[in-house]
């Protein structure tokens, strides 16, 4: 259990590390309490936005401190460990014989994969929170509780940004389970809506179960290593004598423990059903919690697994848990594309495609911890390459999607927010502004897109930046996700080259391209392209600054995508080597991904690549165009650049519109609607099997074990009846007892004399 | 040095309350009623000044002493007088690193639960009562002497009894009846057990032995003994001896932890009790087993206890997962979290099993959490009887609406006793699982003990948030508020529980945040205790 | 071993050593006497002079009043209770009243001593609570005060009072088996009478009858027991009684005799099955006496029970004297169980108080049990007296404290037989609220009959099994210390007697709370609502009872030391 | 002279006669006097171990005995006589208004 902390700190920031949990965990009381003291207060509500602008600046401290130490860390310092290591539990273990001292506390850690994770989310809270003051504090159903929208916000914040920075797995699940908690209360935020309330319960326990697995990984761990903390681990996991006396089958179950923890919090088959329901929450909340980072988390803990995977004591032995992470991406993957195929509701598409796409990233993930399992990648240079470019596409689809899925759900916020703000103007004039329950005070749901369409025109900024990170999620080429999406999708088929067993995720994420292709499209023709489905989305009007700046900033990170992987994004590496730029220019870069890209040098690669282009980017958008969308109304106008897609769609529709009613009505339909009734199930073998049992168990302890105790006493009771029934009152009686005792005593004694 | 301290914790609350209680019980009803302001004050204050003297004691404000590095039965503030000599009863005080956390504790939840319950009824005979209820509690930590120890643990019962009785539920005459004869028929069984073991020390050994009967009731003296006897393959008393006595010692803890089967006088209790008695009865009086196990049949026979460790291990994990399904199919909100004590009380039990300093560690913390977090459940569900008259889950809806404070109460709490990290509930549920697995790999026990607590993990999130759906959320129908609630203001809870809350909260993350406070002593003393008399034997196998 | 003093009847220093006896003698005719002064005048015979002789006539005003025979009654007990206990000053100088040929009748030592505390304790409580119950209403039945103001009743009542404890301390001190018998008699007639005072009353008269009816029988049982011991043995001097046992104690005479007598004081005891007139007799008397009967009339039996088996048939002089044991064990058990059983469905206060009274003696006969176990161990046997004082100092004070609480109980519920309850649960409906002194009291007698600590209910039980477990146990802890392996197999079976007590003490907390729960927590019957019945004396008798259950509970070490001189004095081979 | 022996047994006979009669016979005097029986057996039997003994003690704890015997005649009728008031019965089975 030694500890090896042999890196040097070299970084003034870690220091202040702390204070980029701190910051927004101490303005969590803060605003609650001042909210809930201020209530009402003007100024409260119109300067302070009910607390929106006191996390904003708390906010932007985080972002400002994680950039300047991810700075540093970009600027060479290579590593790791904590200055602090803050006591938390000091205790003592009984080791054969000997008792160890043990301590568990917490501490700072920074690598790569900190950086990368760091970077985003202390970016997307900043930039969510901006979108939350135009979207929260606009709405008058919100109006009053905001308080508690941000102090919950805050809290989040600070869990998400600690998980991140946390030293060891202990401490990464304590913030993990923060995060739940928030996520729980910002789904229920809407309380009074019986679905808001079930969602939040029903995404608390399904995380809580993978939450479970996790916790025994943890102890598992423990066990293994003596330690949680990554730095002890992974020296430890280097460590070839000592990992002879470790089981590699114990660790991998322990590492499959874990797995499944990250299951649950990343909403991944069998786990993934609280996802859809989360987004009962406000739009803000799907945006940064359920697409951006929270749901991460599970990633971040399996790409924290890569150092075991990549040791070589272990080379070859963790194989099968590599397949399964990258199995359970590849059938999530296309489970999720499937069902988004016929939601309607416009958050839902986007939380099938979150599902879908967090898949790609584990297969991504998966295929990388087998490359690094087999390879041997310490000593040859080749593998070493391939090892870390699989890795980083991973991390870099992570890196994508968060940025892209961001801005679709602010996106798409603004454009529920607008529609719904349309529907009132239409249909609640006369009401007067007072009173306004809820979204769902009638049968119009503002989310659905069927009361939108040809959109395009009325929220051009808004259009374009669901157009921009809809390409991404896609992988249309030269757009952010593009990018790092073929990455996962190449070294899928690299994996199952060697491994056949991994042909099966090789192909779900392979045809998993064109479903997203596919649905994507569909959500943005529907929604923005084609005419006005009704009354309500012809009188949309565009939407406020606040909400504008982060869809501004993130179309911009998510189009300058290939800047970044110039910048060796994609090689985002277990260990220094491969630093940020240490090895080639930015133009060099560039240019050495978009030859590696689109002339790939290996045959098989080049014919991927395009084979995937192929499927993703013009086969299923080519479907979605034939399908839905068209023209928009006579006269409206919309920015320039969206009018070729228009015109394109248009004229797809035109040619290629097919009936497909057949396809629509059937039993695969039907099934996908009800997302394939794994909901109906667990629901059901929660009231049939757990509610029914447990209300059995119930009644058994109050009849049998209480019942006994009852019986005991009734028991007595009538057994005093009868014996004092036998006082019977007649001194007859009373007498012939005395003599049946007297002769009693006689022959006993009598007896024994 | 300042040993007498630990004499006024004792005394003081006990005579203080009886002369207050003498002088209300002669009282006219309607001087009575005059009399609860000031008596009320002054059982705040009276309490207040105890917390007061525990926290200067844990600050070292009263003479130099030490929480940590106490030997293995070495106490401080220790005092010993005699008391009945011919039977070698003494009146013997002292406190370690094990009994003062629960002292502190008792003190610490005595103001709280007096400003919880500011507004109770017949206030002049009811913080009296509470504040007796503190000091035979204490009484019962830091008694170190068998006959001592037994006085005050019964003496427990019967403020307990009155508060039930008197401010209880429709049921209480039942509920109070059952609990005293319960908990009673329990310990007397543990007194002739102790008795025997009494008896069964060498006679005129022992420095206090009393004149008549040549024994001692000192539980120091009584360690000590057994500590030197435990000697390789001998033992204190011989194995038989050790486990007869052993059982019979836990029959009366056990009771009262309460651990399954044994537990159905406590929702019962809980359900009738007033909330200032479930509070503390959960937050101290359930402690009361869990300290009496490592007081006396842990301190005094290791074989038994590696003897009974399957035992032991088996009524822990049954307690934890009876307990935690029978909360999820309970209608009633007092009698789902009364179940969640006997859930976390298996805990308790499973980290005594473990048989590692840190499940014993887990096992003390977990006791002082719960002594936090359960008061604050009660006091929760008190408040939800108060203002919605009724302890129907789902009777009312949408709380957050209504009453915010109790509803941020409410999930604060329900949230601390379902282990949530940096929590205090959550130190002692990780630490008792690593301690659990690492036995089982070292014992080379079967892995699938670890699915109970897996299972209770899950559950007792179920059973929580279920609970919470049905009360803090929901609410937009129109059937809420409750046609008995309609038109009216739906209060929120008062300033004194909001003040009694958030005390509470406060605590629940501190502990959470740095549970070191109080678990380096505990840590220190199960320490001792292994290097002094388990690993002592342990190398003989058992 | 202090020397014995030997006294001839009448000669030097029999004033000092029988003192208490003598009070109470004096006090017996003074009762008789001064109720009956007044200006009544002698016709001296043949002439017409009267000359005052002051018996009858118009009485004074002084002896006429009603309370007159109380006080005196009172008084002279008190002063004999008093004297007891100024006897233990400097250690109560062992006494032998000798006859002429120097056989010892009456012993004075340490043990009847305490024994004479308990009796004269109980009856004077008892004496003074009666006071009040001078304007009883209610059992008599709407007679009309006039007649129970008659002092001269009053005077039979505490003339019975006295010889009462005249006869007891007569057991208490008697030497020949006969004398012990002459003085039961002489208590057990008197108790006959007194629970049968309130003739007016159904219940009064029944209760008499059937106490005297079953309570002859047992005595005629006992007499016909102590006939055969004297055919056996040819004396009932104890210490003849005990050589000649040592020597043929397993004959079947003196066995079948020996058990004969048990029926004689079992029934005292109220040992099951003797105990069925016991509830009868004392929810018919009135509470003070059926106070007196659970208490000092118990103790009397024990004094009996005591000197038949553990002098006469002590285990130590026959190998065989252990015979009796499970016979008595089986009787413990069943009576303790019958009591609580009993016990625990009654709804009459006294009635249960009774089988509560039922199931303390089968707590006593256990502690017997247990003494007359007390060598069972040979093998490890190191000082064997030891074990058997510890028990019977737990027995003597558990007689002790009896009297506090279980007196005081009675004393309770006699303050609401006054007005005409006491003998329904329902009756103490809102004692709380009507009077809270009483119901604290009530409450603290009923938790210390439980045996909650810190109550000398508590203690009293605790020594008992304490002691019951150290003769059990034996010299096991040496045999432990050494590296033994023992369980409970070689534990004796009395340990199993302690079991059964405490399990016992269990159940019976069920209907001690129960009346707590009525008198807290219940409304008053209808009607009885106002105060209760006055009366200063029975009051202050309670408080006395409530503040020595305190008192002895929490500080019971000079008073465990007292019991366990007097333990030690009972039998000289132990000290 | 009759031999103490047969004496004794004699009184045995009147002993279980008593004691036979006592819980057979429901009309209390009859009660009594079984009782009264009983008691002679006693007196019996120590008459016939005075003999037996030679000892004179014997002798006068007969005595005492028909005093006792004497007395308890008295208080029995007393109490009989007051219960025949108030029950107007003197049949033990009668009188059983305490009970259970």
């Amino acid at each position: 259990m030694a500890s090896s902390s042999d890196v040097i700190l070299d970084s003034e920031m870690v220091q202040y590390a702390p204070l980029i949990i701190l910051l927004p965990m101490l303005a969590f009381p803060v605003i609650l309490f001042l909210g809930r003291v201020f209530n009402k207060n003007p100024f409260w509500k119109n300067n302070l936005k009910e607390g929106g602008l006191i996390a904003l600046p708390v906010m932007a401290a985080s972002l400002i401190i994680s950039l300047l130490l991810i700075k540093d860390h970009i600027g060479g310092f290579a590593g790791i460990k904590d200055s602090i290591n803050l006591l938390w539990v000091n205790t003592t273990v009984w080791d054969g014989g000997v008792l160890e001292p043990v301590s568990l506390g917490f501490g700072i850690y920074i690598d790569h994969v900190t950086v990368m994770l760091l970077f985003v989310a202390s970016f997307l809270c900043l930039l969510i929170n901006i979108f939350s003051v135009g979207y929260m504090n606009t709405d008058p159903i919100n109006d009053n509780r905001n308080h508690r929208f941000y102090a919950e916000f805050v809290l989040f914040c600070s869990g998400m940004l600690g998980m991140v920075l946390a030293d060891s797995f202990l401490w990464l699940f304590i913030f993990w389970e923060i995060m739940g908690l928030c996520s729980y209360l910002l789904i229920g935020f809407y309380y009074e809506r019986p679905s808001a309330a079930y969602a939040a319960k029903k995404a608390f326990l399904t995380t809580r179960i993978g939450d479970v697995f996790l916790v025994i990984g943890l102890v598992m761990m423990w066990d293994i290593f003596g330690s949680l903390d990554y730095d002890v681990i992974f020296s430890a996991v280097e460590d070839k004598e000592f990992m002879a006396g470790v089981s590699s089958s114990t660790l991998q179950w322990a590492l499959g423990m874990m797995f499944i923890g990250a299951v649950g919090k990343s909403a991944q088959f069998p786990l993934h059903v609280w996802l859809p329901d989360a987004m009962e929450g406000p739009t803000p909340v799907s945006a940064l919690i359920h697409a951006a980072t929270m749901v991460n988390a599970g990633l971040y803990l399996v790409a924290r697994m890569f150092p075991f995977f990549g040791a070589e004591a272990l080379s070859g032995d963790l194989v099968d848990l590599a397949f399964i992470i990258a199995l359970i991406g590849g059938i999530t993957a296309v489970m999720a594309a499937a069902i988004a195929f016929v939601q309607n509701d416009l958050k839902k598409v986007l939380a099938y495609s979150t599902m879908s796409q967090l898949a790609y990233i584990f297969t991504g993930l998966g295929c990388a911890m087998y490359l690094a399992n087999t390879l041997d990648w310490h000593n040859d240079s080749d593998a070493h390459y391939i090892v870390v470019v699989a890795f980083g596409a991973a991390l870099f689809h992570l890196f994508n999607h968060a940025m892209a899925k961001g801005m679709l759900f602010m996106a798409s916020g603004s454009v529920i927010h607008e529609v719904h703000h349309a529907h009132h103007h239409l249909h609640h004039d006369d009401h007067g502004d007072g009173h306004h329950d809820d979204h769902h005070d009638d049968d119009f749901d503002a989310q659905s897109m069927e009361n939108m369409g040809g959109l395009a025109s009325k929220m051009p900024l808004t259009a374009t930046a669901m157009l921009v990170g809809s390409a991404s999620i896609m992988g249309l080429p030269f757009i952010g996700g593009f990018w790092s999406k073929e990455g996962i999708i190449a070294n899928a088929w690299r994996v199952a080259q060697d491994d056949p067993r991994f042909l099966l995720p090789a192909l779900c994420v392979l045809i998993g391209a064109g479903m997203t292709g596919f649905y994507m499209s569909r959500m943005w023709l529907k929604t923005f392209a084609g005419k006005p489905n009704n009354e309500v989305a012809a009188h949309v009007g565009p939407t406020n600054t606040w909400i504008k700046i982060p869809l501004f900033t993130l179309t911009f990170v998510t189009l300058s995508a290939i800047i970044l992987a110039g910048m060796g994004f994609t090689h985002w590496a277990p260990d220094s080597e491969y630093g940020f730029m240490s090895e080639k220019g930015l133009v060099e870069g560039i240019a050495y991904e978009l030859d590696h890209a689109f002339a790939n040098g290996d045959p098989f690669f080049f014919i991927l690549t395009y084979l995937a282009i192929a499927i993703g980017a013009v086969l299923g958008p080519g479907l979605a165009m034939s399908l839905y969308g068209g023209n928009l109304a006579q006269g409206e106008q919309t920015k320039p650049w969206m009018k070729p897609v228009i015109k394109l769609n248009a004229w797809v529709y035109a040619r290629f519109n097919f009936n497909n009613s057949a396809i629509a009505q059937s039993s695969l339909t039907r099934a996908l609607e009800q997302r394939l009734y794994i909901d109906y199930y667990y629901d059901m073998a929660m009231l049939k099997i757990v509610a029914a049992f447990s209300n059995k168990s119930a009644e058994a302890d109050s009849s049998v074990i209480d019942g006994t105790i009852k019986n005991i006493e009734r028991g007595s009771q009538s057994l005093s009846s009868v014996v004092r029934s036998l006082t019977t009152g007649s001194a007859r009686d009373y007498i012939l007892m005395v003599s049946v005792g007297t002769l009693a005593i006689f022959f006993l004694l009598w007896g024994v004399a | 040095m300042n040993d007498w301290i630990s004499i006024p914790l004792v005394a003081f609350p006990l005579i203080s309350s009886m002369i207050l209680l003498a002088f209300v019980s002669n009282a006219s009803p309607r001087v009575r009623e005059g009399l609860v302001k000031p008596i009320r004050m002054a059982c705040l204050v009276f309490s207040l000044l105890l917390l007061v003297l525990t926290t200067g004691m844990f600050f070292k404000y009263f003479g130099e002493v030490s929480w940590m590095d106490i030997q293995f039965n070495d106490y401080e503030y220790f005092v010993s007088y005699a008391w009945i000599d011919s039977l070698g009863i003494n009146w013997t005080v002292g406190l370690d690193a094990l009994s003062f956390p629960m002292v502190w504790l008792t003190t610490f939840l005595l103001p709280v639960t007096i400003i919880a319950t500011w507004n109770e009824k017949y206030g002049a005979t009811y913080f009296p009562l509470l504040l007796m209820m503190g000091g035979a509690l204490i009484g019962v930590f830091v008694s170190l002497d068998l006959f001592m120890f037994y006085v005050f643990w019964e003496l427990t019962l019967i403020p307990m009894f009155f508060l039930i009785l008197k401010w209880g539920g429709a049921d209480r005459k039942y509920a109070a009846q059952k609990f005293f004869i319960y908990t009673f028929t329990a310990s007397v069984v543990m007194l002739l057990g102790l008795i025997t073991l009494y008896f069964l020390q060498e006679p005129n050994t022992l420095a206090s032995a009393g004149s008549m009967t040549g024994r001692s009731f000192s539980i120091p003296e009584l360690i000590d003994t057994a500590r030197t006897a435990n000697v390789g393959d001998n033992w204190f008393l011989g194995k038989t001896m050790q486990n007869i006595l052993f059982v019979m010692l836990m029959i009366g803890f056990l009771v009262k932890l309460p651990a399954v089967p044994f537990h159905t006088w406590l929702p019962d209790a809980h359900v009738q009790a007033p909330t200032g008695g479930s509070m503390l009865l959960a937050g101290v009086m359930l402690k009361m087993g869990a300290y009496g196990m490592f007081r006396l049949p842990l301190s005094l026979f290791p074989h038994a206890l590696y003897h009974f460790q399957l035992a032991l291990m088996i009524i822990g994990m049954v307690s934890l997962v009876w307990g935690a399904i029978v909360c999820l199919g309970q209608t009633n909100l007092k009698k789902m979290v009364a179940y969640s004590s006997v859930s976390h009380m298996g805990v308790i039990l499973i980290g005594i099993a473990t048989m590692q300093p840190m499940g014993w560690a887990a096992a003390l913390f977990m006791m002082f959490a719960h002594g936090i977090i359960s008061p604050m459940l009660f006091a929760v569900c008190g408040a939800f009887k108060h203002h919605y008259h009724s302890m129907e889950i789902g009777a009312m809806r949408g709380m957050a609406k209504h009453s915010p404070w109790l509803a941020t109460s409410m999930m604060f709490a329900w949230m601390a006793s379902l282990g949530l990290p940096l929590l205090a509930g959550f130190v002692a549920e990780i630490m008792m699982l690593i301690a659990l697995w690492h036995m089982i790999s070292l014992d080379g026990w079967s892995i699938w003990w670890m699915v109970g607590p897996a299972l209770v993990l899950a559950l007792t999130a179920a059973y929580y948030l279920w609970s919470m759906q049905r009360t803090i959320f929901e609410g937009g129908d129109d059937t809420q508020p409750p046609a008995n609630m309609v038109g009216k203001v739906i209060p929120d809870i008062s300033n004194p529980e909001k003040f009694a809350m958030l005390i509470l909260a406060f605590f629940t993350i501190l502990f959470g945040v740095m549970p070191w406070i109080a678990l380096d002593m505990m840590d220190d003393w199960t320490k001792q205790i292994f290097n002094g008399l388990i690993l002592f034997v342990g190398k003989g196998g058992a | 071993m202090s020397t014995l003093k030997t006294v001839e009847p009448f000669g030097d220093g029999f004033i000092s050593a029988l003192c208490p006896e003598l009070i109470l003698f004096a006090g017996l005719i003074l009762l008789i006497v001064v109720p009956n002064l007044g200006d009544g005048k002698f016709r001296i015979p043949g002439t017409q002079t009267r000359i005052p002789w002051l018996l009858g006539g118009q009485r004074f005003k002084l002896t006429s009043d009603p309370r007159l025979p109380s006080w005196i009654a009172v008084i002279t007990i008190g002063t004999s209770f008093v004297m007891t206990i100024l006897s233990f000053q400097d250690g109560v100088e062992r006494t032998a009243i000798v006859s002429e040929g120097g056989t010892q009748i009456l012993m004075i030592n340490a043990f009847s001593r305490v024994f004479e505390l308990i009796f004269f304790g109980a009856l004077t409580l008892a004496a003074f609570a009666s006071m009040n119950r001078l304007d009883v209403k209610g059992i008599g039945a709407r007679l009309s005060t006039d007649e129970l103001y008659n002092n001269r009743r009053q005077g039979d009542f505490y003339i019975l009072m006295i010889t009462c404890a005249l006869g007891m301390s007569i057991v208490a001190l008697a030497q020949d088996l006969f004398v012990l018998f002459i003085g039961l008699e002489l208590a057990s007639f008197s108790t006959y009478v007194l629970v049968a005072f309130f003739k007016e009353s159904k219940a009064g008269t029944e209760a008499g009858m059937k106490y005297f009816i079953v309570g002859s029988v047992a005595s005629g049982v006992g007499l016909y027991g102590l006939s055969m011991l004297y055919l056996w043995a040819g004396s009932l001097q104890l210490d003849v009684l005990a050589t000649t046992f040592a020597q043929s104690g397993s004959d079947a005479l003196p066995m079948i005799g020996i058990g004969f007598v048990l029926v004689g004081f079992g029934f005292k005891v109220s040992a099951a099955p003797f105990h069925f007139a016991a509830p009868d007799a004392y929810s018919g008397a009135s509470s003070p006496v059926a106070g007196v009967l659970a208490t000092a009339s118990k103790a009397m039996g024990i004094v009996g029970l005591l000197r038949i088996l553990l002098i006469v048939a002590a285990p130590e002089s026959s190998e065989d004297g252990t015979v009796w044991l499970v016979c008595l064990g089986l009787l413990s058990v069943i009576t303790m169980t019958w009591g609580n059983l009993a016990a625990l469905g009654s709804t009459n206060p006294k009635r249960m108080l009774a089988y509560s009274s039922v199931a303390h003696a089968g707590y006593m006969l256990a502690a017997i049990t247990a003494i007359g176990a007390w060598n069972w161990d040979e093998t490890l046997s190191g000082d064997p007296g030891e074990a058997a004082v510890v028990v019977l100092t737990a027995l003597m004070f558990h007689l002790m404290v009896l009297v506090a609480f279980k007196l005081g109980a009675f004393l309770v519920l006699s303050v609401l037989e006054s007005e005409g309850g006491g003998s329904r649960l329902s009756s103490l409906g809102g004692l709380a609220k009507r009077e809270p002194f009483l119901a604290v009291a009530m409450f603290i007698f009923m938790i210390s009959l439980a045996g909650v600590p810190p109550l000398a209910g508590f203690m009293s039980k605790l020594l008992v099994i304490m002691g019951i477990v150290k003769v059990a146990l034996g010299d096991m802890s040496e045999a432990l210390a050494t590296g033994s392996e023992l369980g409970l197999s070689d534990v004796h079976w009395v340990w199993w007697l302690a079991l059964a007590m405490v399990i016992n003490s269990a159940i019976s907390v069920y209907y001690y709370l129960r009346i707590g729960v009525v008198m807290f927590f219940e409304e008053p019957e209808e009607g009885k609502t106002g105060p209760l019945p006055a009366g200063w004396q029975v009051r202050f008798a309670i408080l006395a009872c409530l503040l020595a259950t305190v008192f002895m509970g929490v500080a019971s070490d000079k008073i465990l030391e007292i019991c366990e001189i007097a333990a030690q004095s009972f039998n000289y081979n132990w000290a | 002279m009759i031999d103490p022996a047969w004496v004794s047994a004699l009184s045995a006979l009147l002993f279980v006669i008593g004691l036979g009669g006592a819980f057979t016979r429901k009309n209390a005097i009859i009660v009594l006097m079984c009782i009264e029986l009983m008691l002679n057996a006693a007196n019996m039997q120590f008459a016939a171990a005075a003999v037996h003994h030679g000892d004179a003690t014997g002798w006068i704890y007969t005595i005492f005995a028909i005093a006792i015997a004497a007395s308890e005649v008295a208080i029995g009728l007393a109490i009989f006589l007051a219960m025949y008031g108030k029950h107007e019965s003197i049949s033990l089975d009668d009188v059983d208004v305490l009970r259970n």
